[in-house]
């Protein structure tokens, strides 16, 4: 596979490996957070830790959509889905994510509401034509990488005049949760959390660019590498983020520059900015509810707004008490720390949205690492 | 679902999509996002759409890079 | 009393028009026919032709292996095979695993109203090739029809009987620390071709189902090492799931080496397109063997001068690990985890 | 390992309120877990325990009878008994029907997405409960699990294995002219319990299911008269149907007494109201036996002294028909053909 | 079970033969027809011909109303079954029969049309009751005696206002049917027909009484006798028979006077009368077309009338040339007489109507009879 | 379909419906074809109606003629 076999080379990885063991400096921790969940799950699925130095730690940060959403929003999303006219389309991810009461996608499909599963939301409009009698929803959730793909089928589906397809949006932002990771207490004042540098969403940069970090790199002085998802790419981010540092700067760099450029891609940015406005506040899981943190569906396309069309109302619910998520995901804790990872919370019966998507840290620690936690313990 | 992965754009319907190709698997994929498509280029796919254009010349430039490392110069 | 006895059954059955009803499963007349036309007439052999509701044969000398398995795969047709094939495969492969000779099989059809009988009639004859070419007859059998929206085409359990060889008792507890793990070829063949043809996920590969009888290769391997530790076939859940489960029933660990692992770029690719791990992908013409470290050569030598083990590979080995982890040594370098398949992959690849 | 290795299963299956998804059917850990804290533990025995994908036992001296069935019974739970046990019944009886000892079961499970783990717990038990009864062990199984609208709560197929007594070999071709012709007692029973339950056709009766395991009495049988002609448990289509496969099979004719047949007056009110023949309505502890004229007697004898037999009675005769015919004199003084069933006569009730 | 099993007892049926064997003329053949399909099916489950003496013949009639319906409208039925929003509620006995091109409501159930047996015109009701998304059409057939549960659920549906229930009416009049015997140059020319006397319907009796028939009697100097369904009905009606025609008799007289009156059930005829007015014509399979023979919904019950909701037109088709049902239902030939009874058409595969119902004369003699034909030829 | 039996009726409910037995056998049917039903009576049932009320008497007086018969006559 071009493109990707190359950036997977271990003989070239031990020459980054090497180069980042020369240039660290054996005196100081180079803490830094993976913003992205899919860099978390590349880091564990390759087995990126150990080939770093013990004093770069990665600390994995909120960038899973699936991870991030709230548990009352799953639930608007479960009752929309158990509704008799409704087919509700969703990412395969959010099945197993635990709601109120233990419910779950799978669970309500298994007592019998229509829940498809497909592979994007151009699955989903073609569901809804062929389904001309049915209410067909797509579950919309993500980062910027996916909102554009939801704008295409909403734009569509106007074109179209699809009356029976709607859109569930869930769509959140990068930066608002860089901001609030950077504000946090415990960055800001009890220091149980240290960043002193960001591996920056490549995918999320394919469509917004580099340049929404250039304020974060500037007014937190924090160094920020755009990565792409290969293991030699974020290898490389690892080093040119030590440099920085052992060099005093905060810039943000482009490793990713085969597919990301400062500005991003301007089509998608405009299709999007066609079809989504800011919501005024969103609670995000872990981070609590934060301003203009996410999009809803600008009034031109109200009536493909399932929010609207049932008149869903967002009623908070409490996490698990015994599930630390919320904490996983300001990267106070690692999966380990929580006290029920991987006995009574596995990816079979996952306790918290973490242990669900592969991109979430508690399902990759589970599926690729948790023998380094027991060796730990051992 | 955050998954993306370069393919290489094979042919060019007229509905806006395209066939790409990734180490022999074929599959059609949205090319509302993209400006231009050409066959031969590569584009980065993620859920269905082509999300951005990849760029041969920085890739190699990336590789290059890294093949320049030291190694010796490393392990030291 | 043979297939053309037109006074019991006086109009033939109509394979290019007709479908299966609910009288076919009634019990009566139409069942009978169906039986006698379709399902006797293309096993046909001297035990099913006892037509009683059993059969019966002189039990052979030595150890027997059964085993039985469903096969539920949607589409029914796919690039390699059908469920016909695949319900002879899959079981043979399951005797093969305890190193048996596998000698029958019986079958029992669960059929939903309205299927095609032309249809029905490709798969029976498919079924009774392959079980022809594994040399094994399919004994008896059963036939029953659901109403249409209670099953979805045909449903086919095949149970296997088969006698093992003195000497030879593979068994998913004998992997000791130390062992060699082998895999007989290319994985993840199967699902990658069944996924390929499934509509929300429409990709086109060349791929084809890897689904075949293992009893000859597995003959070469006993012939070659008579204690080999393990042998299992590795299906729903893929490689990984069926080293986990060796893992746990023997109480040892392993580490494998990524590279080492046979996987066509075809099926790296799609796995790559789905977000899957080519190691949770179904088998259904491969198997997982567990020798002692000095068996591997010799072993891996056998496997490699059968057309089933041409691509046969030393994977990894078996640990001491009270965890009983399957680890595994990526090309990239590192190390992670081999882990269970969880949750469902994709519905119903077998 | 046991079936509470909770390192493997941190959470127990919530029989309570959990029900089967597609991850049960996935060959990873979620399906483990249901087979082993399941099936496992309801069916303990030690081939089972061997935990391969496949049972492996020392074969019996002698001959061996193999059968299988699929039941897909609706509904799952009904007067009598339900499909778990029923599953086990049938298949006995069939290896019962050859005369022979039933020592074996496999267990293969098709489950409908949704379907409630408490319902598939109650189903298990009781399969469990009449394995031990009839003292036949259930050595190896399979489980999958298809969406829901793909199937109907539960099937399942069960394939048997029993080893025949020397001397004893009935069979469906060994009726002769002048034989007699035996049933073990009321029939239609089961039929009739289970149409009850439908709710287009409701009406109440307290008739339950005859469903049972008939080895003991084919025991008892064989010991009295070991030259048994013939044995067939007159299920799906009734004695109606199995008579003329017989006749069919051994190319005799029958004649039967109407008077002598024992039918319940609930069974045939059920059967006027519906507008059916009892016998045509399916039986599953009923068996119906032809022997010598002059074995007639001993036999009846010795069902009678049993207690699945305690209603037997010799209901008519084997005599020489070209055209195969099962005839009837009816209590009224005429004479008619009893027929095979024709098309379906209710679904599913085996 | 009372009131049945006193009728089917053998002694009293020995008496009964004893008597009818004494005071048959020997010199005489008795050709007797018995109308209604019921009465042919008790005398092949019974084997009453077996206890007549052959001077006495058993002529069977049209009356089987699954016999009688033509082609034409059973395609009706199917047509209205395989539209997507239908569910055909149907007799189970209508399943098998042919339809054009060798269709039937079985095969358009293979292939996914929404049929369901139901065991009444009540179970039809409930199926719409549960199902208010579909819409659900009762197949109704049938003479005087199931009429009148057709029009107790008519009425019932618009007392409730269900507006997805719907009758596809095909209620013929046996009066007409007679008429059609009697009148049929078979009888009244050819001579190939011969009908002394008629058993009559006793469950139409039930209904409409036997006054129907006294015309009959007087105008065709037929006796006719109203008789019951147990085996020693028949016979006792029989004897009856066999007494008027020795004694030149022709007048109506009634065996089943436990549950007929003269003039039957005046309740049932009222509902009847307020459902269902005459049709114009209609045509009867064998009978051919005949005027005023059969009901169809009147103008106040328009809304639940399949036909007028779908516009359903009829179109007659011809019968299959093999088929010999026409002429088995004027009587005019035995199921044995039709070359291809029992080899080409089966209860399996049956090529003409008669073959599926068990009051069809050919299904019944296949399933009880056919030894008796068998013997004949040997 | 013609199918038409003697039943008890055992139990007169509200809406216009019965309970009726056959040899054991319960079934609920509709009386909306009858007058004035009595527990006790029996009724001639057809697909799930009452069609009309069995007269006792009449049955009787059947079954008397019939056995009133003389074989001896009738061998002779
Ligand atoms: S292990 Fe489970 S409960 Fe604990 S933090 Fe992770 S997802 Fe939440
Ligand atoms: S045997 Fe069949 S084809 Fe011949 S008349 Fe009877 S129904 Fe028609
Ligand atoms: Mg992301
Ligand atoms: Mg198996
Ligand atoms: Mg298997
Ligand atoms: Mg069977
Ligand atoms: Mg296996
Ligand atoms: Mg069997
Ligand atoms: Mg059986
Ligand atoms: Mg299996
Ligand atoms: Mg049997
Ligand atoms: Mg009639």
């Amino acid at each position: 596979m071009k493109y990707v076999d190359e950036y997977r080379d271990g003989a070239l990885a031990e020459r980054v490996a090497a180069a980042i063991a020369a240039e660290v400096d054996p005196g100081r921790i180079y803490s830094i957070m993976e913003f992205c969940g899919g860099h978390t799950h590349a880091i564990c699925r390759h087995g990126i830790e150990d080939m770093l130095p013990a004093t770069v730690r990665l600390v994995h940060g909120p960038g899973c959509p699936v991870c991030v959403l709230p548990i009352g929003r799953l639930d608007m999303a479960i009752e929309l889905a158990r509704r008799p006219e409704v087919t509700l389309c969703t990412y395969g991810d959010m099945m197993r994510v635990p709601g109120r009461d233990r419910g779950s996608l799978m669970k309500a499909k298994a007592e019998g509401a229509d829940i498809r599963m497909v592979y994007g939301s151009g699955d989903a409009l073609r569901v809804a034509r062929e389904n001309p009698g049915r209410e067909v929803v797509f579950f919309a959730i993500g980062f910027e990488t996916t909102t554009p793909t939801t704008a295409v089928a909403l734009v569509q589906a106007k074109a179209l005049g699809l009356r029976n397809f709607s859109v569930f949006a869930n769509h959140v932002l990068t930066p608002s949760a860089i901001q609030a990771i950077l504000d946090s207490p415990e960055v800001t004042t009890t220091g149980s959390v240290r960043v002193d540098g960001f591996i920056g969403p490549g995918h999320v940069s394919t469509i917004i660019g580099s340049a929404p970090y250039d304020r974060f790199a500037r007014d937190y002085r924090r160094p920020i590498v755009v990565s792409g998802f290969e293991p030699l790419d974020i290898m490389q981010s690892v080093l040119m983020l030590v440099r920085q540092l052992n060099e005093g700067r905060h810039g943000v760099e482009n490793q990713f520059s085969r597919a990301v450029s400062h500005g991003g891609n301007a089509k998608a940015q405009a299709l999007v900015d066609q079809v989504f406005e800011l919501r005024d506040s969103f609670e995000w899981r872990g981070l609590g509810t934060i301003p203009d943190s996410a999009l809803q569906i600008r009034e031109g396309f109200a009536d493909w707004d399932a929010e609207r069309r049932w008149q869903l109302r967002y009623v908070p619910v409490a996490d698990n008490k015994a599930c630390s998520c919320a904490e996983i995901l300001r990267g106070v804790k690692k999966p380990a720390d929580c006290t029920i990872f991987g006995t009574v919370c596995t990816p079979e019966n996952p306790m918290g949205s973490c242990m669900v998507s592969p991109e979430g840290s508690c399902a990759a620690y589970h599926l690729y690492g948790r023998w380094r936690d027991m060796e730990k313990r051992a | 679902m955050c998954l993306a992965i370069p393919a290489r754009v094979v042919e060019i319907h007229a509905d806006d999509t395209a066939t790409v190709s990734l180490g022999g698997v074929r599959k059609q994929v949205s090319m509302a996002l993209i400006e231009d498509p050409a066959v031969g280029e590569y584009v980065i796919v993620h859920v269905g759409y082509a999300l951005s254009k990849l760029d041969p010349a920085e890739a190699e430039r990336t590789l290059a890079l890294l093949a320049s490392l030291d190694p010796t110069e490393a392990a030291a | 009393m043979g297939p053309t006895d037109r006074s019991a059954f006086p109009r033939k059955l109509d394979l290019r028009h007709g479908r299966v009803d609910l009288s076919h499963g009634g019990g009566g007349k139409a069942m009978a026919q169906l039986v006698e036309e379709m399902f006797g007439a293309a096993f046909d052999n001297p035990l099913l032709a006892q037509r009683n509701d059993q059969a019966v044969f002189d039990a052979p000398v030595g150890r027997l292996a059964v085993t039985t398995d469903s096969y539920v795969i949607s589409p029914l047709f796919f690039p390699g095979g059908d469920i016909g094939s695949l319900a002879v495969h899959g079981t043979v492969n399951d005797l093969a695993m305890a190193g048996a000779v596998p000698l029958y099989l019986t079958a029992g059809f669960i059929i939903e109203e309205g299927f095609p009988l032309g249809d029905l009639g490709r798969i029976v004859a498919s079924m009774a090739a392959a079980a022809r070419e594994a040399g094994v007859s399919i004994i008896t059998g059963d036939t029953k029809v659901v109403e249409r929206g209670k099953g979805d085409g045909v449903f086919i359990n095949t149970t296997g009987i088969g006698v093992t060889r003195p000497g030879v008792a593979p068994s998913g507890d004998r992997a000791r620390p130390g062992d060699a793990v082998l895999v007989s070829g290319f994985v993840g063949d199967h699902g990658v071709a069944i996924m390929s043809t499934r509509e929300n996920l429409s990709f086109e590969t060349a791929i084809a189902s890897d689904s075949a009888a293992l009893h000859g290769l597995v003959a070469a391997m006993v012939e070659a090492v008579p204690d080999i530790h393990t042998l299992r076939d590795p299906t729903r859940g893929g490689v990984a799931t069926t080293l986990n489960e060796i893992a746990r029933q023997s109480g040892v660990g392993m580490v494998l080496d990524e590279r080492a692992i046979p996987i066509r770029e075809e099926v790296a690719a799609a796995c790559e397109l789905l977000g899957l791990d080519p190691l949770h992908v179904a088998n259904e013409g491969k198997l997982i063997a567990i020798c002692a470290a000095g068996d591997a050569v010799r072993l891996l030598d056998a496997m490699r001068g059968h057309p089933l083990g041409a691509d046969a590979a030393v994977i990894g080995e078996v640990i001491d690990d009270d965890h009983r982890f399957v680890q595994l040594r990526t090309a990239f370098g590192g190390k992670r985890i081999v882990d269970w398949l969880a949750g469902e992959q994709l519905p119903r690849i077998c």
